[in-house]
């Protein structure tokens, strides 16, 4: 694949093209702050704290560097003081909207921001609406089964009708992806339950060591989608590796 | 029937299915084309036009070469030029025969181009596609554009008139003709044809015999079977004219038993010829009779070997012997025998219609006329060629084949086959003929065309051939049956880690050895993937050696998968589908990879529904403990 | 599944792109985007229903609960507003006491408040069932609802 | 009627047209544009049918509903050819006396437009001040076109020009004609529409979508309703037209759902398009296809921004994508698609039977040809008007619009709508255009033009379109979503008097950061508004800070209504129609208003007769204390 060459704080880096800007500056060791982004999913721009200045034939601009693409030549800055504007504006906004968010703290302390300047609607609010759980229960899972709804100060994330979803397969990547634990997931004895999406799964019992290890619903599913035999889930994770010998 | 009579017969057929009111439909059944399902796309053609009751001429035809877009299927419309489809499975024959048949709308999207003078909008020619434009098609003229099993179109095509022609000439002539074509042995060494006929000719014993090798060893090559599947009596006619010039009615095809299909149409091409007296007693009531027998061989590479395929017809063990004599002085039997490949004999027909200097108007000083190739590996548009001598590599690669998929950067071309060798990135622009492929460290050989890409290890490739050598071997002589196996142990143990710094000189060494004292072409050429991997690709087999790495993270024992923990979702896609049950981790965990169990299956990356897949590949310094992965080079996988 | 859904569904032979027509000729057809229904078109669209419900509420068009007899469309946009939209506006949820977005109990009214209905020269403007009413007083609105039955 | 094949097959359709129709004999023709329809126009038009049928008129009278004239404000309009007599505000009873006016070839003197300023009586429509100082070149034919009526744009020289582009230019000769024109996107953004067709004509993909957008979503303004409405076809020309020049097949008018009846215009006009060979296959003969299809939007603001609009045609949920590549080159289903707003298309056809130099002749340096205002709000002749680029404010707001209200001042223009911003006084003289616009702080937009006077409040103004955009926007991204709540909550605390002086600082932090920030251009320019009123109206923003004083009298919480005593003459009007009961007395009792009860909803101030003038509005003074009862009794008998 082509291969392009850019600079990222002065540094250069050579990468594929296709690359994000964020990618390439990771692959340099600059982590850029951002919320709604995840490498296994498609880019979204929508929390705007990984925001970078790009300098392209002489004229400057901002862009979402988990969405942009490393360009031959681009010259990146993701630290000058226009980025940080608005990176430290966008932190007093999620700070102000989580205030109790731990991420968020730590995140708006490392940009000076001791307390939120705005007053918060309801303190206990722990979502950001960066839509992750959503998208990776839409693109990488492949159920769907949540989306976001409403617009503007409205939107959130829920199931249809805000009622128990039908398709929700308790897998978990969204409380696993979500950056602020806003996705609320435990397991107790045999149950699995995801507050958010008011869903109940029954977990699978591993028949040697008796553990509860997976929803049921989950591996119903991996079954179909990988087509895989009907007693494949018998054991849990670890009992079925003493089944075979180390190669 | 004379001859004239026979050619005006076929020339109404071909009018009467081409200007017919009816629509004319050709579906592409060449062994390549029912892979692809052929059969039921042509089963669903005949019953979709009989509910809908439309009348129409439904035809098979042979292979046009472009296998990556089979099913085809072409559609002559009253009045429309003919239209090429491709991709045409089962399901999409209804709104095929729907939308072009019944409401003539030609479906530009689904069509690949026209041939013949009028146009469609929105649809290109099909000669100027890019992947035809640089194509001249000798050999393989009647591929894909008549039914093979109907001796008519062949001749409603000029077929049988080089035969006819050479009936009133004298042997000289025709040879003489040959010879002017400058026409060379498409079987790999690229002997003049016109010299084996002549000495042929010239030896005084008999009988003699002429025989067809059509013993397509090479693994990745078809070119032969294409031709026999899909214009049979083009080498039946090439034939005849081989034993008039050399004076004989023997005819002999070698055949590989795993090509059934061309076995069948060699029978039904033999048997049509016969009964139009095209081949036979007194051919066209001249004194020249001529007759061809089909043999199958039984799967062995060496008999590809001229001594060894002629011991084999003789019901003997498949074993080269020692030339001289060679084999138009002693072949079959021990006596004259000319022995030339399937593509060579298809070329000849046209030779004597078109005449020598036609033919030699194409190619290079010493390579002249076309070369049909089997491009396959990494490229976009593999399937069958046939090009000018001294075109490109480039333009081959890029041009006609479409570059690498993925645009991948091309790392090399493999051909020959097993005797051949591997040319890298800076030789794509050497012009194809025998000496400069020779020159370079390959062969032409029979036209198998492998391209790779950064994805594939040299050292692996090596291997494969020398493997394939060891197993093929026939085991007469000490060199190619002691020598290949010991190059093949070091190549092992070089993929498996265990590589000795003087592992390479050694190599070199040993292939120099069995060049110099195999007894047969087969051994004689075995080292060359090898040795042209060595000259071109040293610092791979060094990072191998040395580093213990393998650049191209194919070498199972140089290189493992890591999941980072950070990209993954924690979905357990792969962990449950790992067929050794490598992966392991909990519900809502990131699994990771036990390295001792994972045998690098690649299972978890194409279960992987990642945009980014978190399972990346690392190489050298053996197996590495995932918290130092940065010490090691990655690739990451796309998903 | 409802035949009045199914031929809405034929007009735009089930493609999932016509979504959010799909979705108005309903609510057309029902004032509102009956739940069970949206069951039915994300089968017969094969459309997960949770996009088909993300499409629903991000589009102010839609309603998901069901809605009065007398629909009233009260503009504010700029112009109406900078002659006296607020208080028009103000005085019919003083009238029918609900807000904009909201139905009364016995399913009389139900009150939308509209970024401008195209009808600047005319405002403050309200459409009433359809019919436009313009340079609305507080007591010509009053008036007008009066009129509803 | 078959489908045409050639060109002379068009001119000859034409020619028959005008054949029949006798340009002598009276036509009268009503506006039907939703304006005056508002006002009852169909009930004034079925009137005429049947005084016509009745009297056996038919045959000597035409009768036509138009398109919107524009001038909205004294609708029903009523003109009369070929004399071109304008009669306004027609009440369906006004009916009979115009038939018979006509009949006996006279005018009716009351129904004629007397104008406010000069007080004289005007009888032809294009002598009306309104339509006087205009350049109706756009917009002009509405008012001659029956727009569900093929022919009337026929007979006017329609698809001309499409003939002409599809058979003496190629492509490539529209496209330069295009660019050569200047002409620059009607929308907003003002992005040369030629550049625009170029790219996407020279990116290699295939299908490619051209899109006409008619989600004309900034409150205030309608011109691409009334045109829609009006002259469907002169839209659908320019639309095939663009569609050759790029080599489009397929298109799409993606229109709001608030609009039926342009909705409902719009898909007779293409069905009748089709029957004559404009659309669909093969056009007039030359070979070219193309079909469009009608897409209702779901009333979204957001989907006027071209990334939001394609992803709802794509049945998905209007948000905007960023736009590192161009729509142009990878929009609807990653195509390259072409989207230009309404007016932009009704200029093409303008352009090509004209010549782009034509053309150039109207306007300024860098915005040629002229453009469309809907002029609203405190100015006495509203409605849509059409001027070239370059005209002032003044001209506009004076000459045209014949002032302010109510002999009030001037305070200042709104213009561009949500992304737009105010044009104070000392910026009357501006000539306007696309750059000037955005130099003073505001933007061209689609068109908007809200005048407002003294008694509107400039943080009022503010805090309305930062509510509005705060509903609007799709919530994606950060700045906007949070930003604009933010905002909206400083600028309610100012107009309810809990102002703090940081205030100011703090919008214009927030402005800064979402106009950086926000992921798409509604976001990005969301605090214009904001800004702009700060930048020229501070003042008014720290009286409501320091003095908690509205000096509009606007904000509800920061005033107070006040009868004063010596003006009441204790009618009772006010105390009845007080729809909490808040106003005291009774009769002979001067009436005083209880401002705990008081909920500022101004019937009383409404209602009081403008002879008595009694009821005032209060703000950043206290309310002096009601008189006791004693001296009311004493003011009254004094009186008598």
């Amino acid at each position: 694949m082509k291969q392009v060459t850019m600079t990222i704080d002065g540094v250069e880096v050579t990468v594929e093209e296709g690359t994000t800007v964020i990618q390439a500056a990771s692959e340099l060791g600059i982590e850029i702050p951002a919320l709604c982004h995840h490498d296994a999913v498609t880019p979204y721009g929508a929390c705007r704290l990984c925001m970078v200045e790009i300098i392209k034939n002489g004229r400057s601009r901002l862009v979402t560097s988990c969405l942009y693409p490393a360009e031959e030549g681009l010259e990146v800055k993701t630290g000058s003081e226009k980025v940080l504007n608005v990176r430290k504006g966008v932190l007093e906004l999620l700070l102000s909207r989580c205030p109790n968010v731990k991420v968020l703290q730590d995140l708006a302390a490392s940009m000076g921001i001791t307390k939120p300047p705005f007053e918060a609607e309801n303190a206990d609010e722990e979502c950001i609406v960066c839509g992750l759980c959503a998208r990776v229960c839409r693109d990488i899972v492949g159920v769907s089964a949540i989306s976001l709804v409403s617009r503007g100060t409205h939107r959130k994330i829920a199931t249809p009708f805000e009622e128990t979803s039908n398709v929700c397969i308790g897998c978990g990547s969204c409380a696993f992806l979500c950056p602020t634990g806003a996705v609320k997931l435990e397991d107790v004895g045999d149950k699995r339950i995801i507050h958010n999406w008011k869903v109940e799964f029954k977990l699978k019992q591993c028949k040697s060591c008796g553990r509860y290890f997976a929803p049921e619903a989950q591996l119903d599913y991996l079954r179909r989608t990988l087509d895989l035999p009907e007693d494949h889930f018998e054991l849990c994770q670890d009992c079925r590796v003493e089944t075979v010998e180390d190669v | 029937m004379n001859f004239p009579e026979i050619q005006s017969k076929a020339n109404a057929d071909w009018k009467g299915l081409w200007e017919s009111d009816k629509p004319l439909i050709m579906v592409g059944l060449a062994t390549c084309g029912r892979a692809a399902g052929g059969n039921a796309t042509m089963a669903a053609i005949k019953d979709e036009l009989a509910q809908r009751g439309i009348e129409a001429n439904v035809i098979s035809v042979g292979c046009v070469g472009m296998c990556y877009l089979e099913p085809l299927v072409d559609i002559v419309k009253p009045g429309r030029p003919r239209i090429s489809y491709s991709h045409i499975t089962r399901e999409k024959v209804p709104e095929l025969i729907e939308d072009y048949l019944v409401n003539d709308n030609p479906r530009p999207d689904l069509a690949v181009g026209t041939i013949g003078e009028d146009s469609v909008e929105g649809i290109p020619k099909f000669w100027e596609l890019p992947m035809l434009k640089p194509q001249v098609r000798i050999a393989l003229r009647n591929c894909g554009m008549i039914d093979p099993e109907n001796i008519y179109h062949y001749i409603a095509q000029g077929g049988y008139s080089g035969l006819t022609r050479a009936l009133g000439m004298s042997q000289e002539d025709v040879i003489g003709e040959v010879e002017k074509s400058g026409l060379r042995g498409r079987g790999g060494a690229g002997f003049p044809t016109w010299r084996k006929w002549k000495e042929a000719n010239r030896s005084k014993a008999t009988p003699k015999f002429v025989v067809c090798n059509a013993d397509e060893g090479d693994p990745g090559a078809f070119m032969d079977r294409s031709v026999l599947e899909g214009d049979p009596h083009a080498v039946l006619e090439g034939m005849a004219l081989a034993g008039y010039s050399i004076g004989t009615p023997n005819g002999y095809i070698y055949c590989r038993a795993e090509y059934p299909l061309a076995v069948k149409r060699l029978n039904i091409a033999i048997q049509q010829a016969k009964e139009l007296n095209l081949l036979g007693e007194n051919i066209q009531g001249s004194d020249f009779s001529f007759d061809v027998q089909i043999m199958q061989g039984a799967g062995a590479f060496v008999c590809g070997e001229g001594s060894a395929l002629m011991y084999s017809i003789e019901g003997k063990r498949g074993m080269p012997r020692v030339r001289p004599p060679r084999s138009v002085e002693s072949g079959l039997w021990g006596l004259p025998t000319s022995l030339n490949n399937v593509e060579t004999f298809a070329n000849v027909p046209s030779i004597i219609v078109k005449g020598g200097d036609w033919f030699a108007g194409y190619g290079t000083e010493t390579g002249k006329g076309t070369k049909t190739f089997a491009l396959t590996g990494k490229i976009n548009r593999p399937g069958l060629i046939e090009v000018p001598m001294g075109i490109t590599l480039r333009e081959i690669v890029y041009d006609i084949g479409g570059g690498i998929p993925e645009d991948k950067p091309f790392k090399a071309v493999q051909t020959g086959g097993p005797s051949g060798g591997c040319l890298p990135a800076d030789l794509l622009d050497t012009p194809v003929d025998y000496e400069t492929l020779t020159k370079a460290g390959s062969i032409m050989g029979s036209g198998g065309m492998v391209i790779m890409d950064t994805d594939t290890c040299m050292i692996d490739v090596a291997r494969y051939f020398l493997a394939f050598c060891v197993e093929e071997s026939c085991g007469k002589c000490v060199p190619c049956r002691e020598g290949l196996p010991l190059m093949l142990d070091i190549l092992e143990r070089i993929s498996q880690g265990n590589g000795q710094p003087d592992d390479i000189e050694r190599l070199q060494q040993m292939g120099k050895t069995i060049i110099g004292g195999a007894l047969c072409g087969l051994g004689t050429s075995a080292p060359n993937p090898v040795l042209s991997s060595i000259r071109y690709f040293r610092e791979e087999w060094e990072a191998h050696i040395r580093d213990k790495r393998c650049p191209a993270m194919v070498c199972k024992d140089l290189f493992h998968y890591e999941i980072l923990s950070k990209r993954c979702v924690a979905c357990h896609r792969c962990l449950w589908s790992c067929p050794t049950k490598a992966i392991t981790g909990h519900s809502l965990e990131a699994p990771v990879i036990n390295q001792a169990r994972c045998t690098r299956c690649g299972t978890c990356v194409t279960v992987c529904p990642a945009r980014v897949s978190p399972i990346a590949k690392y190489t050298g310094k053996g197996i590495a403990t995932s918290d130092e992965p940065q010490a090691l080079e990655e690739v990451t996988v796309h998903g | 599944m409802d035949e009045k859904v199914e031929a809405i569904l034929g007009k735009y032979d089930h493609n999932k792109r016509f979504l959010v027509s799909v979705l108005q000729d309903i609510q057309r057809e029902y004032y509102y985007l009956p739940q069970e229904i949206l069951v039915d078109v994300s089968e017969a669209l094969n459309l997960p229903l949770s996009q088909i419900f993300s499409v629903a509420t991000f589009f102010k068009a839609f309603s998901l609960k069901p809605r009065g007899r007398h629909l009233v469309n009260v503009c504010v946009g700029t112009a109406c507003h900078v002659r006296g939209a607020t208080r028009v506006l103000d005085s019919i949820e003083r009238e029918i006491n609900i807000e904009p977005g909201e139905t009364d109990a016995d399913l009389k009214f139900s009150l939308e408040a509209v970024n401008c209905l195209g009808c600047c020269a005319l405002g403050p403007v309200m459409v009433v069932d359809g019919e436009y009413h313009g340079k609305l007083s507080t007591a010509k609105v009053v008036e007008i609802l009066k009129g509803c039955e | 009627m078959g489908q045409l094949k050639a060109p002379s097959e068009l001119e000859k359709v034409r020619q028959d047209i005008l054949a029949k129709r006798d340009s002598n004999r009276p036509c009268i023709t009503m506006c039907s544009g939703t304006g005056c329809s508002a006002y009852g126009s169909e009930k004034v038009f079925t009137n005429f049918q049947t005084l016509i049928k009745e009297q056996g008129l038919d045959g000597q009278i035409d009768l036509r509903r138009t398109g919107c004239h524009g001038f909205c404000e004294r609708g029903v309009l009523v003109v009369i050819y070929p004399d071109e007599i304008c009669y306004v505000q027609v009440q369906p009873e006004d009916v009979p006396e115009i038939v018979s006016s006509v009949k006996d070839g006279k005018i009716v003197e009351r129904l004629l437009y007397v104008d406010p300023v000069t007080g004289d009586t005007i009888t032809r429509e294009s002598d009306i001040p309104f339509y006087k100082h205009q350049e109706r070149t756009v917009f002009g034919n509405n008012r001659r076109i029956d727009p569900k009526n093929i022919e009337d744009y026929l007979a006017l020289g329609g698809y001309s020009a499409l003939a002409k582009a599809l058979y003496q230019m190629s492509p490539v000769q529209v496209l330069e004609e295009v660019k050569k024109s200047n002409l620059r996107g009607r929308g907003g953004g003002g992005f040369p529409t030629g550049r625009k067709w170029e790219t996407v004509r020279n990116t290699p993909s295939e299908p490619k979508y051209i899109i006409v957008n008619c989600d004309e979503g900034d409150p205030g303004a309608y011109m691409d309703r009334s045109i829609m409405e009006g002259n469907p076809h002169s839209v659908l020309e320019g639309l095939v037209i663009g569609a050759y020049a790029i080599g489009s097949h397929e298109g799409s008018i993606y229109i709001r759902n608030e609009y039926p009846l342009a909705v409902e215009n719009v898909r007779i006009a293409i069905q009748q398009a089709e029957d004559y060979g404009f659309l669909g296959k093969d056009i007039l003969g030359s070979g070219f296809n193309f079909k469009v299809e009608i897409n209702r939007g779901g009333g979204a603001f957001v989907c006027g921004e071209s990334t939001a609009l394609m992803a709802s045609l794509e049945g998905e949920v209007g948000e905007p994508r960023a736009k590192y590549i161009h729509t142009a080159e990878s929009g609807l289903w990653g195509k390259p698609s072409n989207l230009n707003n309404v007016e932009t298309f009704a200029n093409v056809p303008l352009i090509i039977n004209d010549g782009a130099s034509q053309y150039e002749q109207v306007g300024t340096e860098g915005s040629k040809g002229t453009k469309i205002f809907s002029l609203v709000g405190k100015v006495n002749n509203t409605g849509l008007v059409e001027v070239p680029m370059g005209t002032t404010l003044r001209e506009i707001i004076y000459d045209i619009g014949g002032g302010i209200r109510e002999g009030k001042g001037y305070k200042a223009v709104q213009t561009g709508g949500p992304s737009g911003g105010v044009i104070p006084e000392s910026q009357l003289d501006l000539p306007i255009d696309f750059d000037a616009l955005t130099k003073v702080g505001s933007m061209m937009g689609s068109g908007g033009m809200i005048v407002m006077d003294e008694t509107t409040c400039m943080v009022d103004i503010a805090k309305y379109f930062t509510t509005f955009l705060e509903e609007e926007s799709c919530g994606k991204c950060v700045p906007c979503r949070e930003g604009l709540k933010r905002m909206r909550e400083i600028l309610a605390g100012i107009t309810e008097g809990r102002g703090r002086d940081e205030d100011i600082a703090t919008l214009e932090h927030l402005a800064s950061v979402m106009k950086d920030g926000a992921l798409c251009a509604l976001g990005q320019t969301a605090p214009n508004p904001v800004l702009s009123t700060i930048r020229y109206f501070r003042d008014e923003y720290e009286a409501h800070i320091k003095e908690k004083r509205c000096p509009a009298k606007a904000c509800k919480e920061l005033i107070s209504f006040y009868i004063e005593p010596d003006k009441c003459q204790a009618c009772m009007i006010c105390l009845r129609n007080c729809p909490v009961d808040a106003i005291s007395g009774g009769k002979g009792l001067i009436h005083v208003i209880d401002q705990d009860k008081c909920t500022k909803c101004g019937t009383c101030l409404d209602l009081c007769p403008t002879r008595f003038a009694a009821v005032t509005k209060l703000s950043g003074e206290p309310v002096p204390p009601p008189p006791s009862e004693r001296e009311i009794v004493r003011e009254k008998r004094s009186e008598q």
